[in-house]
């Protein structure tokens, strides 16, 4: 096993975040490691986007300490590893100047060297990115006149772009209609297996992609973490995070 | 050669106009971007308070003017940034502290052999081989930045955490912006006046943004726009004996209400 | 003690510009606490006054303005006192486009291109003196002999000032000057020269390249030796057409204010304007 | 009474400072949301037109000017509504465009007395009973306006579309918001100067913001702050003899400072 | 049956709409009735969002007819009859502000009349609404400081604080955690069922309500109306509107 499996990716101790007085994230501490698949759920509220904003450096907490491949975050320079859909990265201005193809080329602008132009390498990332998410043909369109699972799809494609060791999705999909979403999740689960990409992806829906994922945390205040998600997916367990009793995986209609 | 090319002062005009275009059209675009765009009224009149101080100092107001325009242009995004105020509302609240101290240090420091506003009215027409070297010399580097980082301002006008998070400086580049954006503003306002550099720097992007087209396409327009209103204007401004800075601006004013009405839908 | 008390029971008297305050100062010598508003080295153009300078100003007995929206911190002041705007007993001149105006006959209009630069003429300075003079004796009538004289002699120096500038200009090659502005309509008018400006009156002017043309051309016809800018204004333009003239730059004195160190110097009204005619001689080449 | 309140001047002053600062901060809480920060800077400019043609054609400058602040300011809601561009923009577009159409007027129309732009000085100390007569009456008619439509104004400023979806006659108190705050505008600027009035528009509901409360306590702080900043700025600039206007502006600028520490996390 | 059934709330007549040459609708005409219950599916870049917008007159269209009540939509005052919660209602800007409340309240200021100020009516109204959507412990917060989730439950709650007839809803719910998500699903049914609302609501989670809704319309370019929902989640139609093998209502994984 090489050396790199022993160092983990993220690396929280005691996090905690306090805002006005409220307690936000109670002490948090996980690690994540080389070529896993996480999944993150719990309520709305519940602190999923600001724990992973700390992850990334964009929150400070309160205390405690966040670690990236074991350096403190502001140490940090790899940053090119990691790719990162925000919760709210569909809100574009609807003036802003930019094709979708501008968007997802975005991805390529940190991995480019000073004064290098686009590359061959360049090229062929974007265009793959962009037919993994299947919006080649919205490639002229700008951006400002996407319907709103198309730009969902088009921030995708533009962290899948930057061939990130690292992916971290917050709630990326929502929106994206429901075949597109099925592929989406087919395809995470083929880049984590496949290239042995670190995942983490913050998701209400659960259910779908529970054979798919390695750990499950479910994070309300504070964090619990399943290294079994179906077993965590009992009901029990999922009434206490939602306050109410919860039939996560088994809880739409369907014919049979 | 034709009339107007006859007068030496015209084509200095004719190159001091050009490149003045060329940086304010490149550096507006990211401007209006970031909202921006009342950079250049706010930055006129920090130059003033630069301007009062080096009088009641008696240093040398150009410079002290480009020192004080860079540090306002920092303490902006230093605003924006860490309190994410909104950028326009934080340009309006500089703007009249500017001139507040501006005017108190009239009031208290006395004595200027010249108008303090007179600062803020340049005129095209009587730039010096001087200044076009001064231009020249700085609107090269500045070009080259603003080019070789094209890409990363571009991202980040577009999504600041996401372009952090992609491994680029959004700090550093942000204060770069905004460090050449001052420098540009504080040199051209005495050359050519506020009124002239500020409509170069919005208008002609604004009109190219009507286009709706990719980032390319919209820098390149706004340059062309930037170019063709100088050109157009001064040329105008020679035969009809109007003031050049003015009627530049009724150009690109004319450029921009065409896009409108050509792009609407 | 004796002397405190003196001094209180002075009337107070403000005046607004420098001119003002030469002809108040000669006229009442000490027998008023004078007050100028505008402070030395200030543009008048932009000058805001602060409360102390208000509260002086409705404290007084007597103010003095110029009028012709010289002060418009003022246009709306209920004034307790009395307040005398000059500009609204002397004619004052309206001009016509930029570049050369002359002819034009004296007639008050409420058009808006009233100069209010009406000091640089000696006949007004005469009746701002004589009106100075008349509402000092009202405010102090036990001085009227006092003022009387002392206008005499304020019109002993005017007059000479007067003869001095005819002589001077009596014979010269030029019959122009050239200057930024056109402030020195009053002064042209009087003595028989010309104003070709780059701009019209007003400071915030911006030229057409047609103007620059023009000018270049007059200073190349007619072998100008010096261009001109107004004190307190921008040097920049007529810098750059020195420039591109080979012709020395200068600056003429409006009047409109005085700096500090000329303040420090107690330069006159009588001063200024002589030296303004060495300046003005010498553009007009005259022998 | 104490001796700052025995002065008629400083009693006129202190009234129509309190007077503006109401209508400005109440009205600027909307205009700051909708991202029209600049909005005094250019309809002043605006304004200066309306001047420039009114001395030409021998109107009364006064109401000339507030009628072209009020023609700008619809220009301007027309162009953000009917195109979408972005308000800041808009308002430096116009600015521009205003001054350069002022700076032509005056080229072409011959002369003007004195600088135009004194126009854009006023003194807060120089105000006339007529002149708080003038904004008392339309102040009082801006205020009620205001007041009754506040949660109209505020849900459009949230959100436009939903709004109009809801019933809320969108257009039409767009256009009256902008008309009310160009006659407060035009109105002020002669009276007490362009610089005043855009800082107390826009200052004190930022300093507000900071506070992070719901809209209600927004206004009320915003009001107070402007309210305080007046009655601190004039007793400041009555006893250390500085310029009123200025030393009111660096006292909201101070209480917007204190917002920002104060609220810093 | 009392004469308002008979007039249709929205009346669409050939509606076209082409954006740069481009045809996003086609051809499309529907009638919705009083106490309706309509679910609007279609892929990404349907034209969902655009159809319920020209509904709404927010869009003009390049040609055809929308009445609403018989009305032309120019001539139509009853707006506050309508609750509408747009695609990006969530889209907030950081600095507004407004407390959960505040939002919610400016569902009841089109019902207000001048000069009135809060009746005890306004008061239950909102507070039945916060109920509903469970946020009354979010009350006091600042809309930019919530969590997504938590923002778009403020959003429907102001839609339904107005009381509305008729309710659209847009995408309303992405985002919302599963268990409020079910609960929302049963608020609409209620709504619906015992408050004879009309419902019109786009969605891309079709297999959970399929039991509850009356009508489905699916719009890609062209509209599709069923009359029986369950019957139009054939896998053969789904294939035809999304151009793919789907599964509609049988797409998620679960245990039994
Ligand atoms: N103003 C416009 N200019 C150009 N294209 C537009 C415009 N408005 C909409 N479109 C296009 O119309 C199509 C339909 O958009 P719409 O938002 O209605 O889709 P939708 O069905 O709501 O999709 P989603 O499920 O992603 O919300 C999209 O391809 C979009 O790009
Ligand atoms: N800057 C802040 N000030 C005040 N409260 C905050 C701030 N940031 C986050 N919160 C609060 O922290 C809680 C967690 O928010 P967060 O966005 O992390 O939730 P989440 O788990 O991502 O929810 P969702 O599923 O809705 O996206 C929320 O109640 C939110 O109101
Ligand atoms: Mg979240
Ligand atoms: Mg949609
Ligand atoms: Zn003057």
């Amino acid at each position: 096993m090489p050396l790199r499996f022993k160092i983990p990716i993220f690396d929280v101790k005691n996090l905690n975040f306090i805002v006005n007085g409220q307690k936000i994230l109670s002490n948090i501490s996980l690690e994540i490691f080389h070529s896993e698949y996480i999944a993150i759920i719990g309520p709305n509220g519940g602190g999923k986007t600001t724990l992973v904003r700390m992850l990334l450096g964009l929150e400070k907490p309160t205390n405690g300490s966040v670690k990236i491949f074991g350096k403190k975050i502001k140490n940090f320079k790899d940053w090119n590893k990691i790719g990162f859909v925000p919760q709210r990265a569909a809100q574009v201005d609807q003036n802003f100047p930019a094709t979708a193809l501008d968007i997802v080329k975005m991805g390529r602008i940190s991995k480019r060297k000073l004064f290098s132009s686009e590359s061959e390498e360049d090229i062929q990332a974007v265009n793959d990115a962009m037919i993994k998410m299947d919006i080649l043909d919205l490639k002229e369109k700008m951006v400002g006149t996407l319907s709103g699972g198309q730009r969902q799809r088009v921030m995708i494609a533009r962290a899948l772009a930057s061939q990130p060791e690292i992916l971290i999705l917050d709630e990326p999909n929502t929106g994206v209609d429901t075949v597109s979403q099925n592929r989406f999740y087919a395809l995470l689960s083929k880049l984590n297996k496949e290239d042995k990409i670190t995942i983490v992806f913050i998701t209400h829906d659960i259910g779908v992609i529970a054979d798919d994922i390695g750990r499950l945390f479910t994070i309300n205040q504070k964090a619990t973490i399943c290294n079994n998600p179906k077993e965590a997916l009992s009901c029990e367990d999922m009434s206490a995070l939602y306050g109410i009793s919860a039939h996560l995986v088994h809880n739409h209609k369907h014919e049979h | 050669m034709i009339e107007i090319f006859q007068y030496e002062f015209m084509q200095r005009a004719f190159l001091a106009g050009i490149l003045i275009a060329i940086l304010a059209s490149v550096s507006g675009t990211f401007i209006v971007l970031k909202r921006y765009s009342m950079i250049s009224e706010t930055l006129a009149h920090s130059a003033l308070v630069g301007v009062a101080v080096a009088l009641v100092l008696e240093y040398n107001p150009l410079w002290v003017a480009v020192v004080v325009s860079v540090l306002s242009a920092w303490l902006i995004e230093y605003l924006r940034s860490e309190f994410s105020l909104y950028s326009d509302a934080i340009l309006a609240i500089l703007l009249s502290g500017s001139l507040a101290i501006a005017v108190i240090i009239v009031s208290l420091g006395g004595e200027f052999n010249n108008s303090l506003f007179s600062y803020l009215f340049g005129s095209i027409l009587s730039v010096s081989n001087e200044n076009i070297m001064t231009i020249f010399s700085f609107g090269i580097v500045a070009l080259a930045l603003l080019l070789v980082f094209a890409k990363e301002f571009y991202f980040i006008a577009y999504d600041e955490e996401v372009a952090q998070i992609s491994g680029i400086k959004v700090k550093l580049l942000n204060y770069l912006l905004v460090s050449i954006v001052a420098i540009i503003i504080a040199l051209s306002i005495r050359v050519i006046g506020t009124l002239l550099i500020g409509a170069l720097m919005v208008i002609p992007t604004v009109a190219a943004l009507q286009f709706r087209v990719g980032f390319l396409h919209t820098s390149l327009l706004s340059m062309v726009f930037a170019i063709s209103s100088v050109i157009l204007g001064m040329t105008f401004s020679f035969y009809f004996s109007l003031p050049s800075g003015a009627t530049i601006v009724l150009c690109v004013l004319s450029i921009f209400i065409f896009s409108l009405i050509f792009n609407k839908k | 003690d004796k002397k405190s008390v003196k001094n209180s029971s002075k009337k107070t008297v403000i005046v607004s510009t420098f001119v003002l305050f030469d002809i108040a100062k000669y006229i009442s010598k000490d027998t008023f606490e004078l007050v100028k508003i505008i402070p030395n080295g200030v543009d008048i153009h932009t000058y805001e006054p602060s409360p102390k300078m208000m509260a002086k100003l409705e404290m007084s007995d007597l103010l003095i303005y110029s009028g012709a929206g010289l002060e418009p911190w003022l246009s709306s002041f209920n004034f307790k006192a009395r307040a005398v705007g000059i500009g609204d007993f002397i004619k004052l001149r309206t001009l016509d486009k930029k570049s050369d105006e002359h002819s034009h006959h004296n007639h008050q209009c409420s058009h808006s291109a009233i100069d209010p630069h009406f000091w640089l003429d000696i006949e007004n300075m005469k009746r701002a003196t004589d009106i100075i003079t008349y509402e000092f004796i009202t405010l102090e009538p036990k001085n009227k002999e006092l003022y009387l004289k002392n206008r005499d002699d304020y019109f002993t120096m005017l007059i000479n000032l007067d003869k001095l500038y005819k002589k001077r200009l009596a014979s010269c090659d030029l019959d122009m000057i050239i200057t930024n502005h056109n402030a020195f309509s009053y002064l042209s008018s009087r003595y028989n020269f010309h104003v070709k400006s780059l701009l019209g009156l007003s400071p915030d002017n911006e030229s057409s390249p047609k103007d620059i043309i023009r000018i270049i051309n007059d200073v190349n016809n007619f072998n100008a030796p010096v261009v001109f800018y107004e004190n307190f204004q921008s040097d920049k333009a007529m810098k750059s057409l020195a420039t591109q003239t080979n012709v020395k730059i200068d600056s003429l004195h409006t009047l409109g204010n005085v700096t500090k160190d000329e303040a420090n110097k107690n330069v006159s009204y009588n001063d200024i304007m002589l030296e303004n005619l060495e300046k003005i001689s010498e553009a007009l080449v005259c022998h």
